[in-house]
């Protein structure tokens, strides 16, 4: 028995939002009597954070501290339109209607600051600590608080905004394929360590390197999270899944978490990854949609490392040890040790 | 934790920000952590009825008879709905962005054409009775032969009520990308290289099943409570098929356990909201997780046909892709996965001539649809094997082929929109540097500002 | 549907409650029956749990373990005289549903812990309303018990130091189901095997013996050579069956590899 | 079908409640007990959303009729943060970024505990060994496994309080 050692590499481009329809979605924000921002949203967070990044693009644009910013997402009755969330486009398409939102709603408080502190609003700058003060001047300010009671109860003023993001509709040119469908392409490159049993056919990943460029990290613990754990289900669809383990025989579907394999916390591999930033113009603050990309380049990467571990290429999904095995006996049938 | 390599970019990325950038503690973890985090099937209301759906067992067959009294006799059954309940039963989840035709039927009337396709919907006062129910609905088949293989579909008997087993991309048999000329290239090229890829369906298997609860109001509104990616989507293709006015719905959600595109298909809502109008009570619909498991959308099967014409320096001149995908019975969202394949191609590479011809096709499995990487996944994992069976042809790094090929800012991709943010050569650099591997000085001064451009790098 | 669940406390209990609802189902640990019964419309209308019936401790006398049907697999990681069987226990499940699944479940469930009963010729104690049997488990699991009948308990010598072997090939390395399980007991003489027990797992309905293995390994020398040839023969008892985890053609094509990694060691033919 | 009443001491309160035949103790929490913190992922033992303690010891609620358990003593995640503070093990996944869609953090959370009340000091396979039957399908694991052996290091002292 021998254990092959192997190394794959793959890159690749992911693109962010898929724009066949036309691609929408809004945002409201409002103060509160008492300084904190209430965005509202009809959006869907699947884990990926996004309550937590979009509460992050809303504060740095307003100027306010995080902790000021309630995220109240999402019923119909109140949220405004979104698409949904899919396509890498949450982070994007939300955003960006946050950052429009939030610039309407900041140039009102900035305007009711302006008369209480009887200033020229272009003149004044927020702290994002929650004081709203002239430039240069730290100690000709007032509290965010402040300014929100100063609104409702002496000006009657409503300090809101409203944001949309539209990417319009692309229709392709049916003989060429010409078309627009996307706002931004974020990159992936793995280098993928397998070792590859002999006997067996059994692949394990020892290790996987990986560079990713996202536009910006909103939060970059996040952006690690959809990192690791995208790159989990690129081993985890290279080597295990499938609804169908014999397709196209229908037959033996998995039912279960038993029977549907994924690898399990003994199964992990080593990474290590590295975020670069190209940031994009269209992004907020140069974000673009990083969650489907993080399964991508292990996939490839791995595939190209058995190969390289053990001379067996598999064209087919999922590579499973039987495929190995097989691809290893027609090697030795060719060209027996 | 997270390494930010800021000598890429530098001067692009150079910003000051308060929040943006920083890693701030998950708005929603400690909900998470104590389990205070409420997910849709965390509410619950008096007298809820519970649906079990009676689902196909055949590939492939004409109903001949469906018998629901036998259901009806189980102690605690309310009800069952069959299709002649369903005021608009025919639909396709991407009308609402002007796709057609309609394909689907909410609940099987003459018909089925998968395992686990929806008959009828037994709903009762708990979900043993449910279940007890909906074994006992009787259906009759007449099995009719099932196609199961992609390129077979293609010339097969159509299955579909719609005359073909692929989907015709405006009087086209596939979306097609036709950028300069592949014949002529191939002709003119130092290496051909051909080779087939596919995959079998994958679940996104999130740990929480699909489902909804749905409350009437009293008032002629009912809220459904969802764990749909989509509230909105779910909400218009809801109430089109019910034939109600938009606004006598209300959705609530926006908290998922895991989704990774399989809560984007719009299932358990139109019927749970015809049961809660039928019978004035809530209903909830959930599905049971072998039922997440073989029943929900997929991440559809694909099978790619990649053929290129290299030239001995390193550069692709030409990429011919074949794709087929494997929709299952009905559309869904594969039409759209489609084209989003076809405008992938040929991969992060300027290509002269490229030559894309995509195929949307049906089968008798179950209906696959959006997941994590839609459209992509499975074509990165062809284009990126095939990339490397090049490299190992030509004696190359795969690294530095790569790079060698790699789109630069203002290429034009296959699909005619100029490429502009580009990095895949950073990433390559960004990834051999972390692994330690050494790129020659002609390789490190790449950069995807441009070809012979100096470097992104600080 | 469901019409009662009964937990009764003694075996008189259990008659009792077997007399009331013969068509009872049986219910210990949960994970083989609650699924099921979860699922609904299962036709099971009497459950009878086992869970207090006093049969699940786990005793030694004389280099003998008795061990309750009832006993969940956890239990006996907490024994030093059932450390040979470790490597078996951390095979099954997970540490939670070990809390849970049993002894008694594991063999009629043919699992990991059954295979490893066969190949130590455990004994298998059967009840039924009158009367009390023993018989040997590699019986049980061919045959089944009677109507009426219930395995309260298993027992078996302790194998002599070393002598115990163990394999077990899954898809991922915890909590997964068997491709091929090898459980063994080899004892040496000088080198030489005398009289070896083989079973296999996941390679047919239910655990076999390796018998066609255990006569080329008889009386043999213990080496490579000799168990790698011993190996091919597993062929012949085994009736290998596609699944979610793996072909037909898999698992008899590893089987001999998976009985020499059981035998000799991860580390067999590293040259 | 006739119900019975059952007692159980639910996260230190006996508790008693009118259950139909075979309910499960995973329905009996979330449906009777409103602690709907336990979550249902497969009603078939095969994702670990469910796990609880039962007696201590780790087990899967969807598995358990609650006849089989009168008088047992039941703690689930609603018991951890008591006094409105963090349990470590909460603390620990709060501050590694060890959630995500948090569907399966409550089952991870109570695996923690159960190993931690019998090896307070587990090494990392001790850790995995605890979890292998609680499936995330989000983070890849790795977070989990160091948030469980960060708060494993961290009980007994205060860990470092987050704003």
């Amino acid at each position: 028995m021998a254990k092959l050692k192997g190394r794959g590499v793959a890159a690749v481009n992911y693109p962010t939002g898929m724009n066949l329809g036309g691609d929408p979605s809004q945002a409201l924000i409002h103060a509160t009597t008492t300084g904190s921002f209430v965005v509202t949203l009809s959006s869907v967070d699947l884990g990926q954070g996004l309550k937590t990044v979009i509460a992050q693009i809303a504060a740095e644009t307003l100027g306010i501290p995080y902790d000021s910013v309630m995220i109240d997402t999402a019923d119909t009755d109140t949220g405004p339109h979104c698409m949904g969330t899919f396509a890498s486009r949450g982070t994007h398409r939300i955003g960006n209607a946050v950052i429009m939102a939030a610039r309407e709603a900041r140039e009102v408080m900035l305007n009711v600051a302006a008369t209480e502190l009887e200033v020229d609003a272009a003149d004044l700058v927020t702290d994002g600590k929650g004081r709203i003060h002239v430039n240069g001047a730290p100690d000709k300010g007032i509290g965010v608080l402040d300014v929100a009671l100063a609104a409702h109860f002496k000006h009657g003023n409503t300090i809101s905004g409203r944001g949309i993001f539209l990417k319009p509709k692309s229709t392709p040119v049916p003989e060429t394929g010409e078309m627009d469908p996307d706002s931004c392409q974020a990159h992936a490159c793995t280098i993928a360590e397998v070792e590859v049993d002999d006997e067996t056919g059994v692949v394990r990943v020892l290790k996987l390197t990986n560079g990713y460029e996202v536009g910006r990290a909103m939060n970059p613990a996040l952006a690690h999270q959809q990192i690791v754990g995208g790159a989990w289900m690129g081993i985890s669809h290279a080597l295990y899944e499938t609804t169908e383990p014999y397709y196209p025989d229908r037959a033996h579907g998995p039912l279960d978490f038993s029977e549907y394999l994924m690898p399990g916390p003994a199964d992990l591999a080593e990474m290590e990854s590295v975020i670069i930033e190209r940031p994009a113009s269209n992004g907020p603050y140069g974000a673009k949609g990083i969650g489907e990309m993080t399964a991508n380049s292990p996939i490839p990467a791995i595939a190209n490392a058995i190969f390289d571990a053990c001379g067996v290429r598999v064209t087919s999904l999922p590579i499973t040890p039987e495929k190995v095995l097989r691809g290893l006996d027609a090697l030795q049938a060719v060209n027996p040790v | 934790m997270e390494t930010i390599d800021t000598s890429f970019f530098t001067e692009e990325r150079a910003g000051s920000f308060n929040t943006v950038g920083t890693s701030t503690e998950r708005a929603d973890a400690r909900g998470h952590v104590t389990g205070r985090t409420q997910f849709y099937e965390d509410v619950s209301f008096p007298n809820t009825l519970h649906l079990k759906m009676v689902r196909s067992t055949k590939h492939h067959a004409l109903i001949k008879k469906l018998d629901v009294a036998p259901a009806m006799k189980v102690p605690g059954v309310v009800r069952v709905l069959t299709w002649k309940d369903v005021p608009n039963n025919w639909y396709t989840i991407l009308k609402l962005i002007g796709v057609g035709p309609d394909d689907e039927p909410v609940l099987a009337e003459d018909r089925v054409r998968f395992i686990g396709e929806q008959i009828c919907a037994v709903l009762a006062e708990t979900p043993q009775a449910a279940a007890e129910g909906a074994k006992r609905v009787k259906v009759v088949y007449e099995e009719l032969p099932p196609v199961f293989d992609v390129e077979e579909a293609m010339t097969s008997k159509p299955f579909t009520n719609h005359g073909s087993n692929y989907y015709i991309y405006e009087g086209h048999n596939c979306r097609r990308i036709r950028f300069g000329d592949v014949e002529t290239a191939f002709k003119q090229a130092d290496h051909i290289l051909e080779c087939r890829y596919n995959s079998a369906p994958i679940e996104h298997a999130p740990t929480e099943t699909t489902g909804c609860v749905v409350k009437p109001e009293g008032n002629g509104r009912y809220t459904i409570y969802s764990n749909t990616q989509a509230l909105y989507f779910t909400l218009d293709n809801t109430a089109l098929i019910l034939g109600v006015q938009f606004n006598k719905l209300r959705m609530i959600g926006g908290t998922v356990g895991g989704g990774f595109g399989g809560k984007v298909d719009v299932i358990v809502e139109p019927i749970a909201t015809l049961g809660a109008m039928l019978t004035n009570r809530p209903v909830k619909y959930a599905y049971s997780r072998a039922e997440e498991m073989q029943v929900s959308s997929p991440r559809a099967a694909e099978r790619f046909y990649i053929k290129d014409g290299i030239m001995k320096d390193g550069r692709i001149f030409a990429r011919k892709i074949t794709l087929y995908v494997d929709a299952g019975a009905y559309c869904r969202h594969s039409t759209y996965g489609t084209t989003k394949a076809a405008a992938h191609m040929p991969g992060p590479y300027t290509i002269p001539n490229v030559h894309v011809d995509a195929y949307c096709v049906y089968t008798n499995r179950t209906p696959s649809s959006a997941m994590r990487g839609f459209g992509v996944t499975i074509a990165d994992f062809a284009l990126e094997s095939q990339m490397d069976q090049i490299a190992r042809l030509l004696k190359m790094d795969p690294i530095e082929f790569r790079l060698k090929n790699a789109y630069r800012d203002g290429d034009m991709k296959a699909h005619r929109k100029e490429v502009e943010g580009a990095a895949l050569v950073e990433v390559l650099q960004a990834a051999a540097k972390q692994s330690g591997q050494k790129l020659s000085s002609e390789f490190l001064a790449m950069s995807s500002y441009g070809w012979g451009s100096a470097n992104g790098k600080a | 549907m469901l019409q009662a669940v009964v937990t009764p406390t003694s075996l008189g209990d259990l008659r009792k409650a077997l007399k009331l609802a013969p068509k009872a189902t049986l219910v210990a640990g949960g994970t083989l029956v609650m699924p099921i019964i979860n699922e609904g419309a299962h036709g099971i209308s009497t459950l009878v749990s086992l869970s207090k019936l006093g049969i699940d401790a786990v005793s030694f006398k004389k280099g003998i373990a008795t061990i309750g049907a009832a006993a969940p697999i956890a239990e006996l990681a907490r024994h030093s005289e059932l450390k040979f069987l470790s490597a078996v226990i951390d095979s099954i499940g997970s540490p939670t549903l070990r809390n849970m699944a049993t002894v008694g479940g594991n063999l009629f469930a043919y699992g990991d812990l059954a295979v490893c009963l066969v190949a130590l010729d455990a004994t298998a104690i059967v009840v039924n309303a009158k009367s009390k049997r023993s018989a040997p488990v590699e019986e049980i699991i061919k045959k089944g018990v009677k109507a009426g009948e219930l395995v309260t308990h298993v027992s078996f010598a302790i194998p002599k130091p070393g002598t115990f072997k163990y394999a077990k090939a899954s898809r991922r390395a915890l909590n997964s189901a068997s491709i091929v399980t090898v459980a063994a007991i080899i004892p040496l003489v000088k080198g030489m095997v005398a009289d070896c027990r083989i079973a296999l797992g996941g390679v047919a309905a239910k655990p076999v013996r390796a018998k066609s293995v255990e006569k080329l390994l008889n009386a043999k020398l213990f080496d490579e050579k000799t168990v790698r040839a011993a190996a091919a023969a597993a062929a012949k008892e085994i009736a290998p069956f596609t699944d979610a985890y793996a072909s037909a053609w898999y698992r008899a094509r590893v089987t001999p590899v998976h009985i020499c990694r059981a035998l000799l060691g991860d580390a067999a033919g590293k040259s | 079908m006739k119900g019975s009443v059952v007692s159980i001491t639910l996260n230190g309160v006996e508790r008693e409640t009118l259950v139909a035949p075979g309910t499960t103790l995973l329905n009996l929490l979330r449906e009777h007990q409103s602690l709907t913190g336990t979550r249902r992922g497969c009603d078939q033992g095969s994702c670990g959303s469910c796990t609880v303690l039962v007696d201590g010891k780790a087990k899967l609620a969807c598995l358990i009729p609650v006849e089989t358990i009168a008088g047992s003593r039941v703690e689930t995640v609603e018991n951890l943060a008591l006094n409105n503070e963090l349990h470590p093990l909460q603390q620990a996944f709060v501050e590694g970024f060890a959630t995500q869609c948090g569907f399966c953090t409550s089952g991870m959370i109570m695996a923690a505990k159960g190993l931690l009340s019998v090896n307070p000091r587990p090494s990392r396979a001790d850790v995995i060994r605890a979890i292998s039957g609680n499936v995330c399908r989000c983070t890849g694991y790795e977070s989990i496994v160091d948030a469980i052996l960060a708060a494993a290091a961290g009980m007994g002292k205060p860990l470092k309080k987050s704003a």
